[in-house]
C-alpha cells in the first residue's frame, strides 16, 4: 500500500464557482485514472491540486498516508507532471532542456539517458534545434520526454495527446503501458480515446456534476 | 541551475553587452541633456551613475520569472525540492547580466566624469557591493508581480522603495571619497551588511512569493 | 516569383568577379593613401591660423565623416532594394557595408575629439553635428545588433532593413546640424563649411584622402561580403566547391 | 481598435497610477541622490525631467506588441486591413497610459523644480508634444523586436538614439525658456514638426515591421 | 470558378530545410482540404503561407486569381484563421474579445451576432469570466465563435479541435459542414478523424514526403 494516491473529500473552487466537491479516490501503482469530463469541468484543477501547485478548499491529498504538497519532497520526487504547457525554455534546444531538467530534480545527469529517451520518442534527430524551431507535437514529444528520465512512481498528465500525431500517440500509449507495468501508476486526461491500454488497469472518474 | 540560467543569458550574449551599452548611453545621455559644464561632473557622478544602475536593473527584472511562468517551467521548478538553489541562480545570473558588467565598466565612466585614483576604486567597489543587493530585492519584486498584466510597472513600485537605500548609501560612499575620504569604509561596509542580508533572506521570500504567484 | 533568377544566380556570379574587384580596389586605395598623405605633409602649409599643424587631423576626419555618411546611404539604397524585389545579394550587401560605416562613424568622433582638445581646448562638446554622428553610429550599431538577435536569416535581413530606412532621417539632419535654430543655445562649433576659402594644397589631399577611404571601403566590403556570400549559401553545390578547392 | 487597448489598460487601471507613480519617484529621487542646494535645481529640471520622460517611455514599450504576438492576435491584426488604424491606437494607447499622465503632472514637477509661469507652461507644452513622437518612434522599435528573447534591451538600443533630438529639444525648449524665452517658438515648433513626421510615417513604419516579425 | 484558392510550385523552407516544394494543389467552393502530415511535416508553415503570414521561397498562392497576399485586403477579408494560438486577450472576457474582432474586422458590431456566435457554441453562460479563468477547450471554443461572426469564404484551421471534449468537436464538424454547404471551402490540419463530413467533400495532401 506503500505508493498509493489517496484523494478524500476534496472539494476545489475556482472564483466562488464549487467545480466538484467531496470527490474521493485513489490510485494504486499499476493503476491508469483517466478523469473524464466536458470542457471546463474541472480536470485541470484536479490535476493541479493533486500535484500539489493549488491548494484544496477541503479536504486531502494523500501520498504513502502522508500530505501530498509541494514542501513534502518525498512526494515531488515521486510524481512528474506535464500540464498544457509544456514547460520548456524557447531559446534553449531539447538537450539542453531535458538536462536542465536532470539538474533540478537531481537526477543522474548523464547525456546518454537524454538520448535514450530522445530516441525512444524518435524526435532526437532534432535535439539540436531550439525549442521555437520545433513544431507543436515535437514541443510536446519533448515535454513528454522527461517521463522518461530517471524513474517516478507516478505520472500526472494534463492532455498529453494535444498535437500529437497517430504514431507518435500509440509510442506514448506504450511507454504508458510499460509504466503500469513496472508498478507505476498514471492519472490522466484527455480527449483522445486510449486504445492501447487494457480496459482491466483503466479506472474511469468522471467529473460531470451537472 | 545556475547553468541553464547562465545560458540563456549568453547564447544571447547580445544581452550582457547591450545591457552595458545601455547603462552607458544613459550615463552619458544625461550629461547631453544636462548641457552642465565639464566642472560640476564629478559632483552630479555618483547620483548619476547609482540611478543608472538602479533603473538598468529594474528594466531587467520583469522577464526574471514570467517566462518561466508563461511556459509552465515554474510548476516544473516549484516541485523539484531545488527552490532555493534555483532561485539564487536566477538573482545571481541576472546579477551577472546587469550589475557585474555595470560594475567592470564603472571606472571608465567615472574617468570620463573626471574623478581619479581612490573615487574610482570606491565607486568600482560600491557597485560590487551594492549592484547584487538591487538583484537580490529585485527578484522578490518579480516573483510577487508574475503573472499580473501591469506586472513591470508594479515591480518598479515595488522594488524601488526598497533599493533606495541602496542607491542612497552607495552614491554616499562616492560622494564621500569625494568630499571625506574617511566615511567612505562606513558606507561600504553598511552596504556590505545589506548584501548579508538581502543574499541569506531575499531568496527565500522570493522562493514563497513564487508559491504564491503559481496558484 | 518573378525574381527568381535574380535571386538564385546572382550570389554565385557575384563571387565569380569579386576577387579581382577586391585586388584593385585595395591596391588603390594604397596607392592614394600614400600620395594623399604625401601631399597633405609636404605640400600644405604647416601652420593654418592659429591651428598649428593639428589641422592636419582633417586629412581623416572629413573624408570619414563623409565616408560614414555616404556608406549609410549606400546601406539604405541596398536596404530598400532588398524589401523591394526581395533579392538577397541586396540584403547581403547592406550588412556587409554596415561594420565598415560604423568605423568610420567612429573614426569621425574619435579623430574629431583629438582635433577639438587642440583647436578648441575640449574634447567632446554636444555640439549638433556632434550629437547626431553620435546617433549615426549608435543607429549602425543598432542595425548590427539588430541583424545578430535574430537567429531568421530572411527575418534578420528585412527588420533590419526597415531598420535602418528609418533611421536614414539622420543624414539631413547631420548635413544640416550647423544652422542651429537658438545660436545662443547650442554654440555650435562646427562652422558654415568653410572649403571655399581653403587653400588649394590642403583640398587637394583632402579629396586624395576620401578617394583612398572609398576605395579601402570598396574593398573591405566586397571582402565582406564574399564571406557572407559563402556563409549563407554554405548548403549549395558551388559554394562548396570553393570551399573545397581551397582546402 | 483603439476602445480594445484603451479598455485593457483602463481595466487594469493600475497601470496608469503606477506609470505616474514611477515617474515620480525618478523625478524625486534625482534631487535626493544629487544632494544639490534648491538653487541649482531650476537648472537641472529640463534635462531631468526629460530624461524620465523618455526611460519610462522605453521602460514601458517592451511589452506594446509583446503580448500580441505570443497569444496570437497579431495574426488576426495582420489580416484585418486595419492595421494602421490598429498601430495608431495602440500608440495612443501607450501614449494615454505613460506620456499623457507625465505631461499632466509636469507642472506640479515643474513647481518642485522652483520653475515658474512661463517656465511651467513650456515645460507642459514641450511634453504634450514630445511624449506623443516617444511613443511613436518607440512603436518601431518595439515592433521591430517582437518575438526575440532580447527584445527588450534592443529595443532601448533602436529607440534611444532616435529619441535623442526629442529629448534634446524638449529640454532645450524648457531651457530657453529660463534664459532666452524668445527661443521657446521655435523649438516648440521644431517638436510639433517632428510631431507630425511621426504620426504620419511611424505607423507606416510598425506596420511593416510588425510583418516582417510575425513570419 | 471566382472563390477558388490555388496553390503553385510552392516551396517552404525553414532555417535552411527544404519542408516541402513543387505544392500544387486548388481548394474549390464546398470543399475540405485536409492536410494530413506527420509532427513536423510543415502543415503549420503551410496555413500561415497560404493566408499570408509567411513568404514563400517559391511558388505563389493565389485566391481569385489574384495573389494571395497580406496586402490584397480582398483575400485577408475572405478567409477566417485560427491557429495554434488563440488570439484571445487574457484579461478580456469572451464578449469583449469577439466585440473587437467585429470592429477589427469593420463587421457589423452587433451584440446579438456575438451571443448568437457563443451560443451556437455552448458557451455563452462564460461570456462575462476573463479568458484567463477559462479552461483550456473554452478558450478554444470562443476563438473558434470568431467563425461565425460575418460571412467568410475560406477557413484555415490549425488543429481546431484541441482540447476540445467529444461533444464540443462533433458542434464544431457540424458547422464545417454547414459551412461547406454554403459554398465555402476550408483547409485544416487535424490529428482528430472527421467523421460527421461527407468524405465525398473531403479532399486530403499529404505532406510528409521522405
Ligand atoms: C569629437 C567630435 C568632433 C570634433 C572635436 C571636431 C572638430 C572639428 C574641427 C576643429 C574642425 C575644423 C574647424 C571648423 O571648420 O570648424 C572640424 C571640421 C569638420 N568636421 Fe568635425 N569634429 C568632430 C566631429 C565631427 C563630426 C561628428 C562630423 C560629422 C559630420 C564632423 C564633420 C566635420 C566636417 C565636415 C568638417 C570640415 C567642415 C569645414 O570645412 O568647415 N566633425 N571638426
Ligand atoms: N474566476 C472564476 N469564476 C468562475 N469560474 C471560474 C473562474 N476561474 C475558473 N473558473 C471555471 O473553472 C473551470 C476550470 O476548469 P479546468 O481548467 O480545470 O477545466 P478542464 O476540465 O481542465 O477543462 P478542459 O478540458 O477545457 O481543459 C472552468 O469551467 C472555468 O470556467
Ligand atoms: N531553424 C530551423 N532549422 C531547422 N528546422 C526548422 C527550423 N525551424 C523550423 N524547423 C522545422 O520546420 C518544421 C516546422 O513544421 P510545422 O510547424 O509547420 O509542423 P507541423 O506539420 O505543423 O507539425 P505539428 O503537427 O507538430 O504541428 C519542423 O519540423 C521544424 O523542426
Ligand atoms: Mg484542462
Ligand atoms: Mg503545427
Amino acid at each position: 500500500m506503500s505508493k498509493q494516491l489517496t484523494i478524500q473529500g476534496l472539494q476545489c473552487e475556482r472564483g466562488e464557482r464549487v467545480l466538484f466537491s467531496d470527490l474521493s479516490f485513489t490510485v494504486e501503482p499499476g493503476q491508469l485514472c483517466h478523469l473524464n469530463g466536458a470542457n471546463g469541468s474541472g480536470k485541470t484543477t484536479l490535476l493541479r491540486t493533486i500535484a500539489g501547485y493549488t491548494l484544496p478548499y477541503a479536504g486531502t491529498v494523500s501520498w504513502n498516508e502522508k500530505p501530498a504538497t509541494l514542501s513534502n519532497s518525498s512526494y515531488t520526487q515521486a510524481y512528474r507532471y506535464v500540464g498544457h504547457q509544456n514547460g520548456l525554455k524557447k531559446s534553449l534546444n531539447a538537450r539542453e532542456n531535458l538536462e536542465f531538467f536532470q539538474q533540478l530534480y537531481g537526477l543522474n545527469a548523464s547525456s546518454d539517458s537524454v538520448t535514450s529517451a530522445l530516441e525512444t520518442l524518435k524526435i532526437n534527430d532534432k535535439s539540436q534545434l531550439s525549442i521555437r524551431d520545433l513544431s507543436q507535437g515535437q514541443q510536446r514529444k519533448i515535454a513528454l520526454a522527461r517521463l522518461l528520465l530517471g524513474s517516478s512512481d507516478l505520472w500526472i498528465l494534463d492532455e498529453p495527446f494535444t498535437s500529437l500525431d497517430l504514431a507518435s500517440r500509440n509510442l506514448i500509449e506504450n511507454l504508458m503501458q510499460q509504466h503500469l507495468h513496472q508498478e507505476g501508476s498514471i492519472i490522466l486526461t484527455t480527449h483522445h480515446p486510449l486504445v492501447n491500454i487494457p480496459s482491466g488497469s483503466i479506472h474511469v472518474i468522471e467529473l460531470d456534476r451537472e | 541551475m545556475l547553468k541553464r540560467d547562465l545560458l540563456l543569458a549568453v547564447r544571447n550574449y547580445n544581452d550582457v553587452l547591450i545591457g552595458l551599452f545601455f547603462f552607458i548611453v544613459v550615463v552619458a545621455l544625461i550629461p547631453i541633456s544636462l548641457n552642465e559644464s565639464t566642472q560640476i561632473l564629478p559632483r552630479l557622478a555618483p547620483g548619476l551613475v547609482w540611478i543608472a544602475a538602479l533603473l538598468s536593473s529594474i528594466l531587467s527584472l520583469a522577464r526574471l520569472f514570467e517566462e518561466d511562468h508563461a511556459d509552465g517551467s515554474l510548476d516544473l521548478i516549484l516541485s523539484s525540492g531545488s527552490v532555493y538553489q534555483c532561485v539564487l541562480a536566477k538573482v545571481a545570473a541576472h546579477w551577472l547580466v546587469t550589475g557585474l558588467p555595470l560594475t567592470l565598466i564603472s571606472p571608465l565612466i567615472g574617468l570620463a566624469y573626471n574623478l581619479h585614483g581612490e573615487q574610482l576604486s570606491t565607486l568600482f567597489m560600491s557597485l560590487l557591493v551594492g549592484t547584487p543587493v538591487l538583484s537580490c530585492i529585485g527578484a522578490i519584486g518579480a516573483a510577487l508581480t508574475t503573472g499580473l498584466r501591469s506586472g513591470s510597472s508594479i515591480i518598479a513600485l515595488i522594488v524601488l522603495p526598497l533599493n533606495i537605500p541602496v542607491m542612497v548609501y552607495g552614491a554616499a560612499a562616492v560622494r564621500s571619497s569625494i568630499n571625506s575620504p574617511d566615511n567612505v569604509m562606513t558606507y561600504l561596509l553598511l552596504l556590505t551588511a545589506m548584501l548579508i542580508i538581502a543574499v541569506v533572506f531575499a531568496p527565500i521570500a522570493t522562493a514563497a512569493a513564487l508559491k504564491i504567484s503559481n496558484d | 516569383m518573378s525574381f527568381n533568377w535574380f535571386k538564385y544566380s546572382s550570389p554565385a556570379s557575384f563571387y565569380g568577379i569579386s576577387h579581382s574587384i577586391i585586388k584593385a580596389a585595395s591596391g588603390i586605395a594604397i596607392i592614394l593613401c600614400i600620395v594623399g598623405l604625401y601631399w597633405g605633409f609636404a605640400k600644405t602649409p604647416d601652420i593654418l591660423t592659429d591651428q598649428k599643424e593639428y589641422y592636419r587631423i582633417l586629412f581623416i576626419h572629413v573624408p570619414a565623416a563623409w565616408m560614414s555618411m555616404w556608406l549609410y546611404v549606400t546601406l539604405v539604397f541596398w536596404a530598400v532594394t532588398g524589401l523591394i524585389f526581395n533579392t538577397r545579394l541586396s540584403y547581403m550587401m547592406a550588412a556587409a557595408t554596415a561594420p565598415t560605416g560604423a568605423l568610420f562613424a567612429f573614426l569621425t568622433i574619435w579623430t574629431g575629439a583629438f582635433w577639438g582638445k587642440t583647436s578648441w581646448g575640449v574634447w567632446w562638446d554636444w555640439d549638433p553635428r556632434m550629437t547626431s554622428m553620435l546617433i549615426l553610429l549608435f543607429i549602425y550599431i543598432g542595425y548590427i545588433a539588430l541583424q545578430n538577435s535574430i537567429a531568421d536569416t530572411r527575418r534578420a535581413d528585412r527588420a533590419s532593413a526597415l531598420l535602418a530606412l528609418v533611421g536614414v532621417i539622420c543624414i539631413p539632419v547631420i548635413y544640416l546640424s550647423i544652422n542651429c535654430p537658438d545660436p545662443y543655445q547650442c554654440a555650435a562649433l562646427h562652422q558654415q563649411s568653410s572649403l571655399k576659402q581653403i587653400e588649394k594644397n590642403i583640398l587637394i589631399a583632402m579629396f586624395i584622402m576620401l578617394f583612398a577611404t572609398w576605395a579601402y571601403s570598396f574593398a573591405i566590403i566586397t571582402h565582406r561580403l564574399r564571406s557572407i556570400i559563402l556563409e549563407r549559401e554554405k548548403r549549395t553545390q558551388w559554394a562548396q566547391d570553393i570551399v573545397r578547392d581551397k582546402a
